[in-house]
């Protein structure tokens, strides 16, 4: 079988954690944020079913991966949400420039 | 329908299993079952079953604990082994709740929290929050522990942003979601490496950890900081506290009572689970990497902690820094081993619990009263209400960790662990964990001593505008109680608490 | 036990309640003070030839029941005691009675009389201490009656300062006499005389510089409080008391209690530490009679005059011949207190008659210059003067003469015994002292007594009343006194001393072989010799003065400060400030101390404290570099980053990087800090 | 009166609850309570002074409860008693705590009190809490009282205090509480290494009496989940009780960065207890606490709370760390004789007059260490002598100032001349409380001062431990202090009278009133009294003092050796 090697798939996921990280620290804009973290997820999804192909009991790490699309998909739910929330009140998405709290 | 043998064959047993878990899992069950009663009492728009709403959460919680109390016993494992209801976690449970009904009784103190709409769903996501936080004490399993944290963290996301209408409160939340999920995602791919090198999500068995042992060390160390990163969120430890004083700030200080104490507890129970390789003594040199990075952690939480909250003149910010620096002595204590880690650990949260929650209340009384969390607005109110000053006063010493308070002997138990270990292992890093507790205890004086400094010695310039009613004050006395009684019978507490933790 | 009491007593009730009682409480003074002489007096006889007593108690002890350490107290009464007992509250009661007139009016009288009590009850203990620590307890009391007495007219600012400066000059001696006793207890565990002049003859220990230093401790003491040279400023300061006090404190008693110290612990002194206090007496015999010579003031010429007298006193202790000096002491006593007394009439008298003038303020009531011809105006008064100037010029058929020929035959006896002419050069100055003494007693008796008065006012108006010069209460002690300084009274032959019954029967030290009869023994001719050295001296002082200063060229009416107040020759101003020793330790001591005192006090504020608040500015200052780090380092290397990114061709970024973001890179920049340093390290 | 002692601490406290129920404009009756309490006490601590037995060496009147254990599992058990007593070097304490509390109470009749009930309660908190450490026997116990007299202090002075007296109290507040982190520490170390032998054997279920008990510890014999941990400070005296291996352990190679843990234990200790007493370079927080602190609270902190730091270092640095005293005893010397000639040096120069009596306390209590350091019964019977007679005298010091304070509101020396002639019963007592400070023959400060002179001179010859020079210089320190109290003397109450013009109030100045007698007659009569009559308190303690002596020499000499033989 022509299994992709799992170095590459590590790979790739060490790159998509890196944009991710790289988007999070660079975008202002909170939806853009979110999309970063969404690729640190990603990352690791990718991850958690590449090593699943090593574990006995296959399931458990695309389980996992399932479960973490699950929780990304309520978070993203929950953060919109809440970028709504904050666009009405500060007339802006951009977390750079909620800076009220601070000291 | 049949199902193949081969299904049944590995379908059914896992079934049973799950049958015989659920007596083990029915405080989460009854916590559910409340969750989805409180939000489907919100859908009523009767003004008298609002009213009751508080009162239901609080005796639904303390029904629960009651019959955790006396129902429950210990589990080694249930539920495919995802959980276990050990000492520590059962003991967590209570914790929890006792949180949650803190935190309905300050709620029910805080004029702001008690506008009509979402009532029901905040007191619902309290609920939710103290069935999350004991999921993760119980978690085994790193799948079931990345949920249960997730749980807690969207229910807390909406607690903070209770008051939807303050600008705050939603800048607070989005930092603290943003945040938050950042953490979870780094812990998360520090996950997927752990599950990579053992091929298994079970992390408190000895496999895990004897496969662990074999990655090399660089690689290693770098996936379990990833993941412990999700901790230190969780714990608001260096260098992951920085969301700490502002969700402080912004969300309602009900709810920051509750972050405050409840969720650290959990962490810090998952972070037990974690390092308790360290007890193993053939396991634990090849771990020495993990105990260097928390003895580090706890060590930078601490300075962080107390030397910025020098600078605060916002209370709930001081607090938030506050809470840091606990964090980081109770890091320190994570380190020690088993047998004294456990229960130090669990009486010290345990005070934390009593005396944040205290402190918050009289910190909303006075926000009340002076419309401000500014230190300075608390000048003068404790000659005008003496018993708001003393009680104060006591909380602070407490958090301090001085006598005649309990916080003092949680101190004494802390440090004295590490002293202990210190003349056993000869492992300079307790010592200079003691020693930095001790110096930053002093630290620590400084700003505490802002709070009764204020309320005593500085004239106030407005007179309040409310009185120190009844309700409030006899929960500052249900609070301070445990807080000065725990001293004197610091026994009772202690075997209390290691009759959980004994029963392993 | 009584004795000591019976002053104390009268002490506490006239401090307490005097103002209350009959004419202030005089009497009930002059009353205890009687009691005390007579009691003394009984002691006296008893004792003189019978056997010494000593009683003796615990006053506290220390340490477990099995093994304890006694502090006694109790009493000596020795021939020596004895004596003293009786002189000292022999004078006390003639001065309470002679201060019942010169004090009369006084708006703290009876407090005076309570400050006297105190006194002589401090004086006796020390008299009748059996130990030295009871002894020293006696000392710091005297000293303290003294700075009480010493400032009486606290209003008076010269009076505060100089009570504060004997108190103080005491002290710098009691410390060494302190550390003294405590050398003796560390050797011999115990502060009893007794047992230690028997540990000292039983033992013989080996003679050390520990001793030495032990004994130059002792002495301290002495210098402190008998004026020696270099510690003997005090004494003329202490001038400003009442006269009477003066007389008995600080010429009769308290400074003698030195020489008595030095009796009572002859035993204990080495060699060298006795050649030491030899010197010292002699530099102080000489100094004191030296910065005598240009004074002004009737009373500093007195101090200045004590001052060399008890140098005389402590070289012949020095010279191993204490009887000599206790001699001394009491001959010294009776007429020095009758020169003060009668300094006291003449004030007294000025006083009286200054009031008459319109500025009376301005005139200095003690300036030798401002008096003259007084020998008309109070004859009795001056003849008393003649008696006690015998006896302090030391005259033949005086008792001046007796003690002082005493002394000086015994320091040349001494140095003769030496193999070093050097050693001659202690009685040699205690000759030229003695030419100097006979020369400024000679110049104040020419210029109180003789010459014309020398104020624009009638001297008839100094008199008491036309019938009396002056009160018949100043002038009984004053005679009495100034009776007592002709010979006979302590020894048949004026010529010789060792035929008197004080001296010359070796009773008042007799565990001690006396120097002198030794001296005379081996070499009948020092006697002699000394005594006609003597005499031509004292006469050729007198005489120089009396051509010296025979015609005053004073001009009446002119008042004393107009004159320059101090001498404008160069020697004779140095003399006459005292060869700047006050000057001296103001700038070598109290300056230094004081600024030693500010330094150490700024040193506490600003090093001590400043190093509390720099910690404290460390730990606010360490928040700031917290904060100040996360606001810009951090932003700023997000807006690097930020720039980086950019310049990678994504967006073009606003430069101002997102509080948030910071978060982000600094939680995980921490992070990663922390992992790699512990990888590395 | 089987719990004269347990009286003594929680009496006050009583009262204190009870001042708290009442009205606050009760004033009087709140005044009179305070007093009637404080008056019980002083009666309490006079039976208890009475009815102690100096003769005998033990712990008299011992109370003893189990307060609380704590089971850390394999580690041991972990007990706390309540367990008070009186030996001959707390006695006298008990008594001074007594006398000086009737003082204080009288010296606050007057004072403009805000509120009024919360000083009395404060005030009563203090009493109780200072009663508390001299009673404590165990260190636990003690820690507790210790560290509960900050916070009445921090309060009173904070609230009642003079201008600057927030940061007087804040200064107060840490550098004490630094001290008693230190004290802490080695409180750890100490029972994490000591156990009680008598409750170990009844845990481990054995019938051995107490040497059998320690035999079997020394030897190793005993699991360490038996061995109960205790704070008892005479269990922590007993090298027997010290767990083979552990830290603290006399005969355990243990170094702390490169130092025998014994012996930095106790520096750490003594560090936590040199900042109460306060000895030179860590005192900076005395003058200001003093000046900001109202009179009675002056009084207070200078009359006893001084004294709980010294005695701290007889009742716990000394006994338990013998050895360590002794290698230490030059240094502390030497701390004392600095903190004679720096204070004396200080007052020198002080223009306050209360900044003047601070900086002598400082001066005083260096002849406490010192006295302390020389190991002789005379110079350790000193220190506990200048410790109650410093007591008296620094109280009547504070009161005449306060006296001053109350007339003109000023205490600057440079404000005042000759106020002989204007209050001459005021200036009596000044003088009286003046010449005891400087040790008058007579007055109870010189005997004190005396003793620990002639026990430092003595030293060298009795045990070799201190060179002599220390008792040279530290005489000269009684020559400063008849310096500074003179010059102010002269300065303030003698010349003519005269009174800065900015000060004056218009009216003669009142001389002492009933009030003031009665506080500074008594105070005068009893430094009169201890003055001449020294063994009325050296017969207490002087007993102690000489047992003290004897067994920190005979154990603190044999043991030094062969600790410091172990290290490499």
């Amino acid at each position: 079988m022509n299994q992709i090697p799992l170095e590459h798939i590590l790979g790739l996921g060490a790159v998509l954690f890196c944009l991710g990280l790289l988007a999070v620290f660079s975008k202002p804009h909170a939806v853009v944020v979110l999309m970063g973290i969404e690729l640190i997820f990603n990352a690791a999804n990718l991850n958690l079913i590449a090593f699943s192909r090593y574990d006995p009991e296959i399931s458990e790490g695309q389980l996992f991966a399932l479960f973490v699309m699950v929780v990304a998909a309520a978070e993203a739910a929950v953060t919109l949400a809440i970028v709504l929330r904050v666009y009405q009140l500060f007339k802006t998405s951009n977390v750079d420039e909620l800076n009220t709290l601070k000291g | 329908m049949r199902f193949p043998p081969e299904i049944t064959r590995s379908l059914l047993p896992k079934l049973e299993q799950i049958q015989a878990s659920l007596d083990v899992l029915a405080p989460e069950g009854l916590l559910v079952a409340l969750f989805l009663l409180l939000l489907l009492l919100g859908l009523f728009r009767s003004n008298s079953i609002l009213k009751m709403l508080p009162g239901f959460t609080v005796s639904g919680l303390s029904g629960i604990i009651i019959f955790q109390f006396f129902m429950i016993e210990n589990s080694p494992g249930y539920f495919g082994k995802m959980l276990v209801a050990d000492g520590l976690a059962n003991y967590g449970f209570l914790l929890f709740s006792a949180a949650g009904i803190l935190t309905v009784l300050l709620s029910e103190l805080y004029p702001p929290l008690k506008v009509r709409s979402g009532r029901s769903e905040y007191y619902a996501f309290i609920v939710l929050l103290v069935l999350g936080l004991s999921f993760m004490a119980k978690a085994t399993n790193l799948l079931f522990l990345f949920l249960a944290i997730e749980t807690v963290s969207i229910a807390s996301y909406f607690l903070t942003l209770r008051l939807r209408e303050e600008k705050p409160a939603a800048e607070a939340t989005l930092k603290y979601l943003l945040f938050g999920a950042v953490a979870a995602g780094i812990m998360l791919y520090g996950m997927s490496f752990l599950y990579g090198f053992t091929q298994s999500l079970q992390f408190t068995e000895l496999s895990f950890w004897q496969k662990l042992s074999l990655v090399p060390k660089p690689i290693l160390t770098m996936a379990l900081a990833l993941t412990l990163g999700g901790f230190l969120f969780k714990l608001a430890a260096f260098p992951f506290q920085f969301w700490a004083p502002d969700v402080y700030q912004g969300a309602p200080t009900p709810v920051v009572a509750f972050f405050s104490t409840a969720p650290k507890a959990a962490i810090l129970i998952v972070l037990i689970r974690f390092v308790s390789v360290l007890d193993n003594e053939t396991l634990a040199p090849h771990f020495q990497n993990l105990f260097l990075i928390l003895a580090a952690l706890s060590f930078l939480t601490m300075l962080a902690g107390n030397f910025t909250a020098l600078w605060q003149t916002n209370v709930k910010r001081l607090l938030a820094y506050s809470s840091v620096a606990h964090a980081g002595l109770l890091l320190a204590v994570v380190l020690l081993p088993a047998e004294t880690r456990n229960a130090t650990i669990l009486f010290y949260v345990t005070i934390l619990l009593f005396s944040n929650c205290g402190l918050f209340l009289i910190i909303q009384i006075a926000e009340e009263m002076t419309g401000s969390n500014a230190v300075a607005a608390l000048s003068g109110l404790g000659r005008i209400f003496p018993f708001l000053g003393v009680a104060t006063t006591i909380l602070v010493i407490s958090l301090t960790g001085l006598p005649p308070t309990a916080g003092f002997t949680a101190k004494l138990l802390l440090f004295t662990g590490l002293w202990e270990n210190y003349a056993v292992t000869k492992q300079i890093w307790y010592l200079v964990l003691l020693l930095a507790g001790l110096v930053f205890t002093a630290v620590a004086l400084f700003y505490y001593i802002k709070l009764p400094f204020f309320l005593f010695f500085r004239k106030t310039e407005v007179a309040p505008a409310r009185k120190f009613g009844l309700a409030p004050k006899l929960l500052v006395t249900l609070l301070l109680l445990p807080v000065v009684y725990f001293f004197f019978r610091a026994d009772a507490l202690l075997s209390f608490i290691q009759g959980f933790t004994n029963g392993n | 036990m009584g004795l000591l009491l019976v002053p104390f007593v009268s002490f506490l009730i006239l401090f307490f309640f005097g103002r209350k009682l009959p004419s202030q409480g005089d009497w009930l003074a002059t009353l205890t003070g009687g009691i005390s002489f007579i009691l003394s007096f009984v002691i006296f006889t008893q004792i003189w030839t019978g056997t010494p007593q000593h009683f003796r108690w615990t006053w506290f002890s220390l340490g477990e029941t099995t093994k304890t350490l006694d502090f006694s107290a109790g009493i000596l009464l020795d021939n020596l005691a004895a004596v003293m007992l009786v002189l000292v509250t022999f004078i006390s009661l003639l001065i309470q009675v002679f201060s019942i007139a010169y004090m009369h009016g006084d708006k703290h009288y009876s407090r005076y009389f309570a400050y006297l009590g105190l006194f002589t009850a401090a004086m006796i203990s020390i008299i009748l201490a059996d130990n030295l620590l009871l002894l020293f307890m006696g000392w710091e009391l005297v000293g303290f009656a003294s700075y009480l007495l010493i400032g009486f007219w606290f209003e008076k600012k010269a009076a505060a300062k100089a009570s504060l400066k004997a108190f103080l000059i005491n002290r710098l001696g009691d410390v060494g006499l302190l550390l003294g006793l405590f050398g003796l207890y560390a050797l011999f565990q115990t502060f009893d005389l007794t047992e230690l002049n028997n540990s000292f003859s039983a033992q013989n220990p080996t003679i050390s510089t520990y001793l030495t230093l032990i004994g130059l401790g002792l002495f301290c003491g002495c210098i402190g409080k008998s004026a020696q040279f270099p510690l003997q400023v005090w004494l003329p300061d202490a001038m400003q008391g009442p006269t009477p006090v003066s007389a008995l404190i600080h010429a009769a008693t308290m400074v003698a209690a030195g020489v008595y110290l030095l009796a009572r612990c002859y035993a204990f002194f080495t060699p060298d530490a006795l050649l030491i206090i030899a010197i010292i007496g002699t530099l102080t015999a000489l100094s004191g009679g030296l910065a005598a010579l240009f004074q002004h003031d009737i009373k500093r010429i007195l101090a200045y005059s004590t001052i060399s007298q008890l140098g005389f006193m402590v070289m012949g202790m020095g010279t191993g011949n204490p009887e000599a000096s206790l001699f001394h002491l009491i001959t010294h006593a009776f007429f020095k207190a009758a020169l003060f007394l009668i300094a006291g009439i003449v004030i007294h008298a000025m006083h009286q008659g200054l009031n008459a003038l319109p500025y009376h303020e301005e005139v200095d009531r003690q300036d030798i210059r401002n008096m003259g011809g007084l020998r008309r105006i109070l004859p009795i008064t001056f003849i008393a003067y003649l008696l006690a100037f015998g006896g302090i010029v030391g005259l033949p058929f005086f008792s001046g003469f007796l003690s002082k020929d005493a002394i000086l035959s015994g320091a040349w006896a001494w140095a003769e015994s030496k193999n070093n002419r050097l050693y001659f050069l202690i009685p040699d100055i205690g000759f030229i002292s003695v030419l100097l003494t006979a020369f400024y007693m000679t110049r104040q008796l020419l210029f109180v007594f003789f010459g014309k008065f020398r104020l624009n006012l009638d001297p008839k108006t100094l008199r008491h009343s036309i019938r009396n010069e002056a009160s018949v209460l100043m002038l009984i002690p004053v005679v009495l006194l100034a009776l007592l300084s002709l010979a006979s009274f302590f020894a048949v032959n004026p010529f010789n001393a060792a035929s008197g019954w004080l001296y010359g029967g070796n009773q008042l030290m007799p565990q001690l072989p006396n120097m002198l009869l030794r001296a005379i023994a081996e070499n009948h001719e020092i006697h002699v010799y000394t005594a006609f050295l003597s005499t031509t001296l004292a006469l050729a002082g007198i005489a120089f003065a009396w051509f010296k200063y025979r015609n005053l060229e004073l001009k009446i009416g002119r008042v004393a400060s107009a004159y320059s107040a101090e001498p404008l020759n160069p020697i004779a101003r140095f003399t006459f400030r005292q060869f700047y020793l006050n000057e001296l330790y103001r700038f070598a001591f109290i300056k230094p101390a004081l600024k030693l005192g500010k330094t150490v006090a700024f040193f506490d504020k600003k090093v001590i404290d400043g190093l509390l608040h720099f910690f404290g500015m460390i730990a606010v200052v360490g928040a700031k570099i917290i904060g100040w780090f996360d606001r810009i380092f951090i932003d700023g290397f997000v807006n690097l980053l930020a720039w980086f990114s950019g310049s990678l061709g994504k967006m073009g970024r606003n430069l101002q990087g997102g509080e948030l973001q910071s978060y982000y890179l600094y939680a995980l920049l921490g992070l990663m800090l922390v992992v790699l340093s512990i990888l590395v390290l | 009166m089987d719990h004269l002692l347990s009286l003594l601490i929680f009496l006050p406290l009583l009262v204190a609850a009870i001042i708290l129920a009442v009205p606050s404009r009760f004033i009087k009756a709140i005044k009179l309570l305070t007093l009637g309490a404080a008056a019980a006490v002083l009666v309490l601590s006079l039976m208890t002074w009475f009815s102690f037995n100096p003769s005998q060496p033990a712990y008299q009147f011992v109370e003893k409860a189990d307060w609380f254990g704590l089971q850390l599992s394999s580690f041991g058990y972990f007990q706390v008693q309540y367990f008070l007593g009186v030996d001959g070097l707390s006695i006298a304490m008990v008594l001074l705590t007594g006398i000086v509390g009737v003082i204080g109470v009288l010296s606050s009749w007057n004072l403009q009190t805000k509120n009024p009930k919360g000083y009395f309660a404060l005030y009563l908190l203090l009493l109780a809490s200072v009663m508390g450490c001299f009673l404590a026997l165990d260190m636990f116990l003690f820690y507790l009282f210790f560290e509960f007299m900050l916070l009445p202090m921090y309060f009173l002075i904070g609230i009642w205090g003079g201008p600057r007296r927030e940061y007087a109290a804040i200064k107060f507040f840490l550098y004490t509480l630094v001290g008693s982190l230190f004290i802490l520490i080695v409180m750890i170390g100490l029972y994490t290494s000591v156990i009680d032998p008598i409750a170990t054997a009844a845990r481990a279920g054995l019938s051995a009496n107490q040497n059998a008990t320690q035999f079997l510890l020394q030897t190793g014999k005993l699991a360490s989940e038996n061995l109960v941990h205790t704070f008892s400070i005479p269990a922590m005296t007993e090298a027997a009780n010290y767990i083979p291996g552990s830290m603290l352990h006399l005969l355990s190679d243990r170094e702390i960065f490169g130092y025998p843990a014994r012996l930095l234990a106790f520096l750490v200790l003594f560090a936590g207890f040199a900042i109460k007493i306060p000895v030179v370079p860590v005192h900076t927080w005395l003058p200001d606490a003093h000046v900001e602190a109202p009179t009675p609270i002056s009084v207070m902190l200078a009359a006893v709370l001084l004294k709980v730091g010294a005695y701290g270092l007889f009742r716990i640095a000394f006994p338990v760390f013998p050895e360590a005293a002794v290698y230490f005893s030059s240094f502390i010397a030497g701390l004392g004789v600095l903190s004679i000639l720096y204070g004396a040096f200080c007052a020198l120069a002080m223009s306050d007059l209360k900044k003047l009596i601070a900086y002598s306390s400082v001066s005083h209590m260096g002849f406490v260490l010192l006295g302390l350091a020389s190991f002789t019964t005379e110079g350790v019977s000193g220190a506990i002598y200048q410790l109650f007679s410093h007591g008296l005298i620094s109280a009547m010091l504070f009161l005449v100032v306060g006296v001053l304070y109350d007339r003109y509101h000023n205490r600057q020396i440079s404000g005042f001349r000759g106020l002989a002639s204007a209050l001459p019963a005021f200036t009596f007592f000044v003088v009286v409380a003046f010449f005891a400070s400087l040790g008058l023959p007579g007055l109870s400060g010189f005997i004190a001062e005396l003793l620990v002179l002639l026990g430092a001179f003595t030293s060298a010859s009795a045990n070799g431990l201190l060179s002599r020079w220390f008792a040279v210089l530290a005489a000269f320190g009684i020559l400063l202090g008849a310096a500074y109290y003179l010059w102010a003397l002269q300065r303030m109450f003698f010349g003519k009278f005269w009174i800065k013009p900015e000060l004056q109030t218009g009216t003669t100045p009142q001389d002492l009133t009933a009030r003031e007698y009665f506080m500074l007659v008594p105070l005068a009569i009893l430094i009169l009294a201890f003055g001449i009559f020294p063994h009325l308190l050296l017969d207490k303690v002087s007993p102690a003092a000489a047992g003290f002596v004897n067994t920190m020499l005979s154990e603190g000499k044999t043991n030094l050796p062969e600790m410091l033989n172990l290290l490499p």
